[in-house]
Protein backbone atom coordinates (compact mmCIF):
# COMPACT_ATOMS: atom_id res chain seq x y z
CA UNK A 1 0.00 0.00 0.00
CA UNK A 2 0.99 3.40 -0.69
CA UNK A 3 0.01 6.64 0.06
CA UNK A 4 0.03 10.29 -1.41
CA UNK A 5 1.90 13.37 0.88
CA UNK A 6 1.39 16.89 -0.03
CA UNK A 7 3.49 19.70 1.49
CA UNK A 8 1.83 23.46 1.11
CA UNK A 9 3.31 26.73 1.16
CA UNK A 10 6.59 27.50 3.08
CA UNK A 11 6.35 23.55 4.42
CA UNK A 12 7.26 22.90 0.58
CA UNK A 13 10.05 25.39 0.70
CA UNK A 14 11.62 23.85 3.79
CA UNK A 15 10.89 20.02 2.73
CA UNK A 16 12.23 20.97 -0.68
CA UNK A 17 9.43 19.02 -2.10
CA UNK A 18 5.70 19.15 -3.27
CA UNK A 19 5.12 15.94 -2.57
CA UNK A 20 6.10 12.08 -1.29
CA UNK A 21 5.24 9.06 -1.68
CA UNK A 22 5.13 6.87 1.75
CA UNK A 23 4.86 2.86 1.69
CA UNK A 24 3.11 0.20 4.10
CA UNK A 25 2.18 2.66 6.79
CA UNK A 26 -0.33 2.16 9.03
CA UNK A 27 -1.42 4.97 11.37
CA UNK A 28 -1.48 8.71 10.16
CA UNK A 29 0.40 8.93 13.83
CA UNK A 30 3.15 6.74 12.15
CA UNK A 31 2.95 8.56 8.71
CA UNK A 32 4.04 11.60 10.99
CA UNK A 33 6.50 10.02 12.69
CA UNK A 34 8.04 9.47 9.28
CA UNK A 35 7.86 12.28 7.59
CA UNK A 36 9.58 14.56 11.19
CA UNK A 37 12.18 12.00 10.70
CA UNK A 38 12.44 13.35 6.99
CA UNK A 39 12.06 16.53 7.14
CA UNK A 40 13.09 17.44 10.56
CA UNK A 41 13.05 20.96 10.54
CA UNK A 42 9.19 20.88 9.53
CA UNK A 43 8.20 20.65 13.57
CA UNK A 44 9.47 23.96 13.76
CA UNK A 45 6.23 25.52 11.64
CA UNK A 46 2.41 25.05 12.66
CA UNK A 47 0.56 23.56 10.42
CA UNK A 48 -3.05 21.05 10.11
CA UNK A 49 -3.16 17.59 8.43
CA UNK A 50 -6.17 16.69 5.90
CA UNK A 51 -6.52 13.25 4.65
CA UNK A 52 -8.80 13.09 1.39
CA UNK A 53 -9.23 16.85 1.55
CA UNK A 54 -10.68 15.75 5.08
CA UNK A 55 -8.98 18.20 7.73
CA UNK A 56 -8.13 15.70 10.79
CA UNK A 57 -6.85 15.67 14.53
CA UNK A 58 -7.30 12.35 14.96
CA UNK A 59 -5.25 9.05 14.47
CA UNK A 60 -6.71 7.58 11.52
CA UNK A 61 -6.23 3.81 9.55
CA UNK A 62 -5.02 5.06 6.37
CA UNK A 63 -5.33 3.14 3.00
CA UNK A 64 -3.75 2.61 -0.28
CA UNK A 65 -4.41 5.68 -2.54
CA UNK A 66 -4.98 8.44 0.33
CA UNK A 67 -3.84 11.81 -0.05
CA UNK A 68 -2.48 13.84 3.09
CA UNK A 69 -1.74 17.13 3.02
CA UNK A 70 0.44 19.11 5.27
CA UNK A 71 -1.43 22.69 5.77
CA UNK A 72 0.29 25.67 6.90
CA UNK A 73 -2.21 28.36 7.82
CA UNK A 74 -3.99 29.67 4.79
CA UNK A 75 -3.34 33.17 3.59
CA UNK A 76 -5.69 33.70 1.01
CA UNK A 77 -7.51 36.86 -0.39
CA UNK B 1 -16.44 31.36 -18.90
CA UNK B 2 -15.28 28.22 -17.74
CA UNK B 3 -13.58 30.00 -14.18
CA UNK B 4 -14.98 27.66 -11.33
CA UNK B 5 -12.53 28.85 -8.50
CA UNK B 6 -9.16 29.33 -9.40
CA UNK B 7 -7.40 31.05 -12.26
CA UNK B 8 -3.89 31.87 -12.99
CA UNK B 9 -2.84 34.63 -12.48
CA UNK B 10 -4.40 37.99 -11.65
CA UNK B 11 -8.08 38.13 -11.81
CA UNK B 12 -8.53 40.50 -14.67
CA UNK B 13 -11.19 43.19 -15.89
CA UNK B 14 -12.38 41.05 -18.47
CA UNK B 15 -13.39 38.18 -15.77
CA UNK B 16 -15.00 41.12 -13.79
CA UNK B 17 -16.66 42.65 -16.19
CA UNK B 18 -17.81 38.95 -17.80
CA UNK B 19 -19.71 38.16 -14.13
CA UNK B 20 -21.02 41.89 -14.03
CA UNK B 21 -22.78 41.21 -17.59
CA UNK B 22 -23.71 38.24 -16.68
CA UNK B 23 -25.64 39.17 -13.43
CA UNK B 24 -27.74 42.27 -15.52
CA UNK B 25 -30.07 39.59 -17.54
CA UNK B 26 -31.37 38.59 -14.27
CA UNK B 27 -34.76 40.75 -13.65
CA UNK B 28 -35.06 39.49 -10.24
CA UNK B 29 -32.30 40.57 -8.68
CA UNK B 30 -32.18 44.03 -6.87
CA UNK B 31 -28.54 44.12 -5.69
CA UNK B 32 -25.15 42.80 -6.29
CA UNK B 33 -22.37 43.22 -3.20
CA UNK B 34 -18.93 42.67 -5.31
CA UNK B 35 -15.68 42.67 -3.29
CA UNK B 36 -12.41 42.72 -4.91
CA UNK B 37 -9.29 42.04 -2.78
CA UNK B 38 -6.14 43.55 -4.43
CA UNK B 39 -2.65 43.02 -4.15
CA UNK B 40 -0.71 45.85 -1.76
CA UNK B 41 2.71 47.39 -1.97
CA UNK B 42 3.52 46.56 1.66
CA UNK B 43 6.83 47.65 3.43
CA UNK B 44 8.66 45.24 5.59
CA UNK B 45 11.84 46.23 7.03
CA UNK B 46 12.21 48.83 4.26
CA UNK B 47 11.47 45.96 1.44
CA UNK B 48 8.54 46.92 -0.92
CA UNK B 49 6.25 44.08 -2.13
CA UNK B 50 6.31 43.74 -5.72
CA UNK B 51 4.17 40.98 -5.96
CA UNK B 52 2.57 37.88 -4.60
CA UNK B 53 2.74 33.91 -5.45
CA UNK B 54 -0.55 32.19 -4.18
CA UNK B 55 -0.10 28.53 -4.58
CA UNK B 56 -3.37 26.72 -4.03
CA UNK B 57 -4.47 23.10 -3.31
CA UNK B 58 -6.80 23.16 -5.87
CA UNK B 59 -8.63 19.82 -5.23
CA UNK B 60 -9.91 21.17 -1.86
CA UNK B 61 -10.50 24.80 -3.38
CA UNK B 62 -13.07 23.51 -5.02
CA UNK B 63 -14.27 21.64 -2.18
CA UNK B 64 -14.57 24.19 0.26
CA UNK B 65 -15.66 27.15 -2.63
CA UNK B 66 -18.62 24.58 -3.23
CA UNK B 67 -19.35 24.16 0.54
CA UNK B 68 -18.88 28.41 1.35
CA UNK B 69 -21.61 29.07 -1.50
CA UNK B 70 -24.24 26.29 -0.17
CA UNK B 71 -24.07 27.98 3.52
CA UNK B 72 -24.34 31.64 1.84
CA UNK B 73 -27.34 29.80 0.06
CA UNK B 74 -29.43 28.33 2.70
CA UNK B 75 -28.51 31.16 5.09
CA UNK B 76 -29.48 34.04 3.03
CA UNK B 77 -32.66 33.26 1.23
CA UNK B 78 -32.41 36.44 -0.88
CA UNK B 79 -29.35 35.29 -2.17
CA UNK B 80 -29.46 33.68 -5.61
CA UNK B 81 -25.84 33.61 -7.02
CA UNK B 82 -22.37 33.15 -5.18
CA UNK B 83 -19.17 33.21 -7.51
CA UNK B 84 -15.93 33.33 -5.99
CA UNK B 85 -12.55 33.44 -8.08
CA UNK B 86 -9.07 33.25 -6.40
CA UNK B 87 -5.81 34.13 -8.36
CA UNK B 88 -2.99 31.04 -8.39
CA UNK B 89 0.40 32.16 -9.11
CA UNK B 90 2.02 35.73 -9.24
CA UNK B 91 -0.18 38.54 -8.88
CA UNK B 92 1.38 41.66 -9.23
CA UNK B 93 1.07 44.90 -6.10
CA UNK B 94 -2.02 47.16 -7.85
CA UNK B 95 -3.79 43.42 -9.18
CA UNK B 96 -6.80 41.57 -8.49
CA UNK B 97 -6.16 38.10 -6.27
CA UNK B 98 -10.02 37.74 -5.20
CA UNK B 99 -13.49 38.17 -6.61
CA UNK B 100 -16.50 37.63 -4.55
CA UNK B 101 -19.81 38.48 -6.79
CA UNK B 102 -23.25 38.23 -4.36
CA UNK B 103 -26.21 38.94 -6.13
CA UNK B 104 -29.99 38.91 -4.25
CA UNK B 105 -33.57 40.60 -4.42
CA UNK B 106 -32.47 43.28 -2.22
CA UNK B 107 -29.37 44.88 -0.80
CA UNK B 108 -29.26 44.52 2.47
CA UNK B 109 -28.67 40.30 1.89
CA UNK B 110 -26.28 40.83 -0.97
CA UNK B 111 -23.83 43.00 1.56
CA UNK B 112 -24.17 41.05 4.03
CA UNK B 113 -24.29 37.78 2.15
CA UNK B 114 -20.73 38.77 0.77
CA UNK B 115 -19.20 40.22 3.89
CA UNK B 116 -19.69 36.51 5.32
CA UNK B 117 -18.35 34.85 2.15
CA UNK B 118 -15.19 36.86 2.18
CA UNK B 119 -14.75 35.97 5.71
CA UNK B 120 -15.32 32.20 5.17
CA UNK B 121 -12.55 32.47 1.92
CA UNK B 122 -10.38 33.49 4.64
CA UNK B 123 -10.88 31.03 7.08
CA UNK B 124 -11.00 27.57 4.61
CA UNK B 125 -9.80 28.15 1.43
CA UNK B 126 -6.45 26.50 1.53
CA UNK B 127 -4.76 29.06 -0.71
CA UNK B 128 -0.82 30.37 0.70
CA UNK B 129 0.35 33.14 -0.16
CA UNK B 130 4.40 33.99 -0.75
CA UNK B 131 5.16 37.77 -0.67
CA UNK B 132 8.32 38.83 -3.39
CA UNK B 133 10.02 41.80 -2.21
CA UNK B 134 11.17 44.26 -4.90
CA UNK B 135 15.06 42.69 -4.29
CA UNK B 136 13.54 39.16 -5.16
CA UNK B 137 13.38 38.03 -1.72
CA UNK B 138 10.82 36.36 -0.28
CA UNK B 139 8.48 35.87 3.19
CA UNK B 140 5.76 34.01 3.57
CA UNK B 141 2.59 34.63 4.90
CA UNK C 1 -14.28 59.52 -17.43
CA UNK C 2 -15.71 62.26 -16.82
CA UNK C 3 -19.32 61.43 -14.45
CA UNK C 4 -19.69 63.10 -11.14
CA UNK C 5 -22.64 61.30 -9.45
CA UNK C 6 -25.72 61.25 -12.43
CA UNK C 7 -25.69 59.65 -15.42
CA UNK C 8 -28.32 59.39 -18.10
CA UNK C 9 -30.09 55.51 -18.46
CA UNK C 10 -28.09 52.40 -16.80
CA UNK C 11 -24.99 52.21 -15.30
CA UNK C 12 -23.28 50.76 -18.31
CA UNK C 13 -20.68 47.67 -17.84
CA UNK C 14 -18.19 50.48 -19.19
CA UNK C 15 -18.80 52.68 -16.46
CA UNK C 16 -18.06 50.32 -14.12
CA UNK C 17 -14.95 48.26 -15.62
CA UNK C 18 -13.63 51.58 -15.39
CA UNK C 19 -14.06 52.20 -12.47
CA UNK C 20 -12.19 48.70 -11.58
CA UNK C 21 -8.90 49.99 -14.35
CA UNK C 22 -8.90 53.04 -12.38
CA UNK C 23 -8.83 51.42 -8.84
CA UNK C 24 -6.35 48.81 -9.97
CA UNK C 25 -3.40 51.03 -10.30
CA UNK C 26 -2.95 52.12 -6.53
CA UNK C 27 -0.67 49.62 -5.14
CA UNK C 28 -1.37 51.10 -1.24
CA UNK C 29 -5.21 49.44 -2.11
CA UNK C 30 -6.18 45.72 -0.45
CA UNK C 31 -9.55 45.94 -0.82
CA UNK C 32 -13.11 47.12 -3.30
CA UNK C 33 -16.37 46.67 -1.91
CA UNK C 34 -18.72 47.31 -4.93
CA UNK C 35 -22.51 47.50 -5.01
CA UNK C 36 -24.75 47.55 -7.82
CA UNK C 37 -28.35 48.40 -7.61
CA UNK C 38 -30.09 46.72 -10.08
CA UNK C 39 -33.88 47.50 -12.10
CA UNK C 40 -36.00 44.58 -10.33
CA UNK C 41 -39.21 43.32 -12.49
CA UNK C 42 -41.30 43.39 -9.47
CA UNK C 43 -44.98 42.51 -9.75
CA UNK C 44 -47.70 44.85 -8.23
CA UNK C 45 -51.81 43.42 -8.32
CA UNK C 46 -50.22 41.29 -11.56
CA UNK C 47 -48.60 44.29 -13.34
CA UNK C 48 -44.91 43.57 -14.35
CA UNK C 49 -42.31 46.55 -13.89
CA UNK C 50 -40.40 46.78 -16.83
CA UNK C 51 -38.39 50.17 -16.04
CA UNK C 52 -37.88 52.73 -13.40
CA UNK C 53 -37.40 56.18 -14.86
CA UNK C 54 -35.66 58.01 -11.88
CA UNK C 55 -35.67 62.02 -11.42
CA UNK C 56 -33.34 63.76 -9.43
CA UNK C 57 -32.65 67.25 -8.18
CA UNK C 58 -29.31 67.39 -9.68
CA UNK C 59 -27.74 70.15 -7.94
CA UNK C 60 -28.54 68.78 -4.44
CA UNK C 61 -27.71 65.36 -5.48
CA UNK C 62 -24.34 66.63 -5.85
CA UNK C 63 -23.93 68.87 -2.52
CA UNK C 64 -25.29 65.42 -0.77
CA UNK C 65 -23.56 62.94 -2.77
CA UNK C 66 -20.04 65.16 -2.19
CA UNK C 67 -21.16 65.34 2.24
CA UNK C 68 -21.37 61.60 1.59
CA UNK C 69 -18.04 61.07 0.60
CA UNK C 70 -16.36 63.15 2.69
CA UNK C 71 -18.25 61.44 6.03
CA UNK C 72 -17.60 58.41 4.88
CA UNK C 73 -14.11 59.44 4.19
CA UNK C 74 -13.36 60.85 7.68
CA UNK C 75 -15.51 58.22 9.49
CA UNK C 76 -13.25 55.25 7.99
CA UNK C 77 -9.86 56.18 8.13
CA UNK C 78 -8.43 53.50 5.92
CA UNK C 79 -10.99 54.24 3.00
CA UNK C 80 -8.76 56.00 0.36
CA UNK C 81 -12.29 56.56 -2.27
CA UNK C 82 -15.38 56.46 -2.84
CA UNK C 83 -17.21 56.87 -5.78
CA UNK C 84 -21.08 56.93 -6.72
CA UNK C 85 -23.08 56.74 -9.59
CA UNK C 86 -26.92 57.03 -9.73
CA UNK C 87 -28.71 56.65 -13.05
CA UNK C 88 -31.63 59.49 -14.04
CA UNK C 89 -34.34 58.67 -16.54
CA UNK C 90 -35.29 55.20 -18.00
CA UNK C 91 -33.43 51.99 -16.78
CA UNK C 92 -34.70 48.96 -17.71
CA UNK C 93 -35.98 45.63 -15.87
CA UNK C 94 -32.06 43.90 -14.89
CA UNK C 95 -30.10 47.41 -15.40
CA UNK C 96 -27.97 49.10 -13.06
CA UNK C 97 -29.07 52.28 -12.00
CA UNK C 98 -26.41 52.62 -9.18
CA UNK C 99 -22.97 51.83 -8.37
CA UNK C 100 -21.24 52.44 -5.15
CA UNK C 101 -17.07 52.03 -5.22
CA UNK C 102 -15.20 51.92 -2.07
CA UNK C 103 -11.49 51.34 -1.78
CA UNK C 104 -9.55 50.88 1.27
CA UNK C 105 -6.29 49.55 2.59
CA UNK C 106 -8.05 46.38 4.08
CA UNK C 107 -11.21 44.53 3.48
CA UNK C 108 -13.42 45.61 6.59
CA UNK C 109 -13.66 49.29 6.38
CA UNK C 110 -14.19 48.83 2.49
CA UNK C 111 -17.12 46.65 3.29
CA UNK C 112 -18.35 48.52 6.06
CA UNK C 113 -18.15 51.48 4.46
CA UNK C 114 -19.70 50.62 1.50
CA UNK C 115 -22.77 49.57 3.25
CA UNK C 116 -22.90 52.57 4.85
CA UNK C 117 -22.44 54.73 1.79
CA UNK C 118 -25.43 52.80 0.25
CA UNK C 119 -27.67 53.48 3.52
CA UNK C 120 -26.80 57.36 3.19
CA UNK C 121 -27.06 57.33 -0.23
CA UNK C 122 -30.90 55.79 -0.18
CA UNK C 123 -31.57 58.35 2.79
CA UNK C 124 -30.52 61.38 1.44
CA UNK C 125 -30.07 61.49 -2.30
CA UNK C 126 -33.07 63.19 -3.81
CA UNK C 127 -33.68 60.96 -6.24
CA UNK C 128 -37.35 59.73 -7.28
CA UNK C 129 -38.76 56.69 -9.29
CA UNK C 130 -41.23 55.88 -11.54
CA UNK C 131 -42.15 52.67 -11.90
CA UNK C 132 -43.38 52.03 -14.88
CA UNK C 133 -45.55 48.49 -15.97
CA UNK C 134 -45.28 46.31 -19.25
CA UNK C 135 -48.84 48.21 -20.12
CA UNK C 136 -47.04 51.54 -19.83
CA UNK C 137 -49.05 52.44 -16.97
CA UNK C 138 -47.31 53.68 -13.69
CA UNK C 139 -46.58 53.92 -10.15
CA UNK C 140 -44.92 56.40 -8.14
CA UNK C 141 -42.63 55.09 -5.58
CA UNK D 1 -38.57 90.11 -6.17
CA UNK D 2 -39.06 86.25 -7.48
CA UNK D 3 -38.30 82.79 -6.22
CA UNK D 4 -38.40 79.86 -7.84
CA UNK D 5 -40.08 76.95 -6.88
CA UNK D 6 -39.61 73.32 -8.58
CA UNK D 7 -41.88 70.56 -8.04
CA UNK D 8 -39.99 66.76 -7.94
CA UNK D 9 -41.75 62.96 -8.35
CA UNK D 10 -44.74 62.70 -8.34
CA UNK D 11 -45.54 66.37 -7.31
CA UNK D 12 -44.79 67.47 -10.36
CA UNK D 13 -46.90 65.38 -12.26
CA UNK D 14 -50.09 66.01 -9.74
CA UNK D 15 -48.98 69.99 -10.10
CA UNK D 16 -48.26 69.41 -13.82
CA UNK D 17 -45.54 71.10 -13.67
CA UNK D 18 -41.90 70.99 -12.74
CA UNK D 19 -41.36 74.61 -11.91
CA UNK D 20 -43.62 77.98 -11.46
CA UNK D 21 -41.93 81.86 -10.74
CA UNK D 22 -43.60 83.50 -7.77
CA UNK D 23 -43.30 87.00 -6.91
CA UNK D 24 -43.30 89.57 -4.08
CA UNK D 25 -43.74 86.64 -1.20
CA UNK D 26 -42.29 87.21 2.08
CA UNK D 27 -41.57 84.56 4.27
CA UNK D 28 -41.68 80.38 3.43
CA UNK D 29 -44.99 80.00 4.93
CA UNK D 30 -46.67 82.69 2.77
CA UNK D 31 -45.21 80.70 -0.29
CA UNK D 32 -46.34 77.48 0.76
CA UNK D 33 -50.12 78.98 1.49
CA UNK D 34 -49.72 80.42 -2.08
CA UNK D 35 -48.59 77.22 -3.63
CA UNK D 36 -51.34 74.98 -2.51
CA UNK D 37 -54.03 77.27 -3.84
CA UNK D 38 -52.73 77.14 -7.34
CA UNK D 39 -52.29 73.55 -6.56
CA UNK D 40 -55.05 72.00 -3.95
CA UNK D 41 -54.11 68.56 -4.59
CA UNK D 42 -50.50 68.36 -3.36
CA UNK D 43 -51.69 68.73 0.30
CA UNK D 44 -52.68 65.48 -0.06
CA UNK D 45 -49.09 64.34 -0.49
CA UNK D 46 -45.90 64.17 1.79
CA UNK D 47 -43.19 66.37 1.03
CA UNK D 48 -40.22 68.49 2.70
CA UNK D 49 -39.03 71.41 1.83
CA UNK D 50 -35.85 72.91 0.83
CA UNK D 51 -34.40 76.52 0.27
CA UNK D 52 -31.23 76.59 -1.82
CA UNK D 53 -30.73 73.14 -1.66
CA UNK D 54 -30.43 72.96 2.40
CA UNK D 55 -34.07 71.15 3.47
CA UNK D 56 -35.66 73.36 6.28
CA UNK D 57 -38.76 73.06 8.73
CA UNK D 58 -38.44 76.80 9.29
CA UNK D 59 -40.39 79.52 8.17
CA UNK D 60 -37.56 81.92 6.86
CA UNK D 61 -37.68 85.26 5.09
CA UNK D 62 -37.05 84.36 1.40
CA UNK D 63 -34.64 86.96 -1.08
CA UNK D 64 -34.69 87.52 -4.64
CA UNK D 65 -33.24 84.59 -6.31
CA UNK D 66 -33.92 81.77 -4.12
CA UNK D 67 -34.82 78.16 -5.69
CA UNK D 68 -37.28 76.40 -3.42
CA UNK D 69 -37.92 72.35 -4.21
CA UNK D 70 -40.84 70.57 -2.99
CA UNK D 71 -40.33 67.06 -2.24
CA UNK D 72 -41.46 64.06 -1.72
CA UNK D 73 -39.59 60.93 0.16
CA UNK D 74 -36.13 59.96 -1.66
CA UNK D 75 -36.62 56.67 -3.33
CA UNK D 76 -33.67 56.16 -5.16
CA UNK D 77 -31.12 53.11 -5.59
Amino acid sequence: MEVKVLFFGVLAEVSGTYFKHYREVKLLSDLKHRISDDFPEIVHYSFRISVNNEITDNDILLKSGDEIALMPPFSGG
Amino acid sequence: MEIRYLTEGPVSAKIISDFVEKSARKTDLGGHSIFLGQVRADETDGKKVRAIEYSAYAEMVDIEAEKIKKFILSEFSDVNAVDIVHSTGIVRAGEISLLVFVSAGHRHQAMQACTRAVELIKENLPVWKKEIFEDDSHHWK
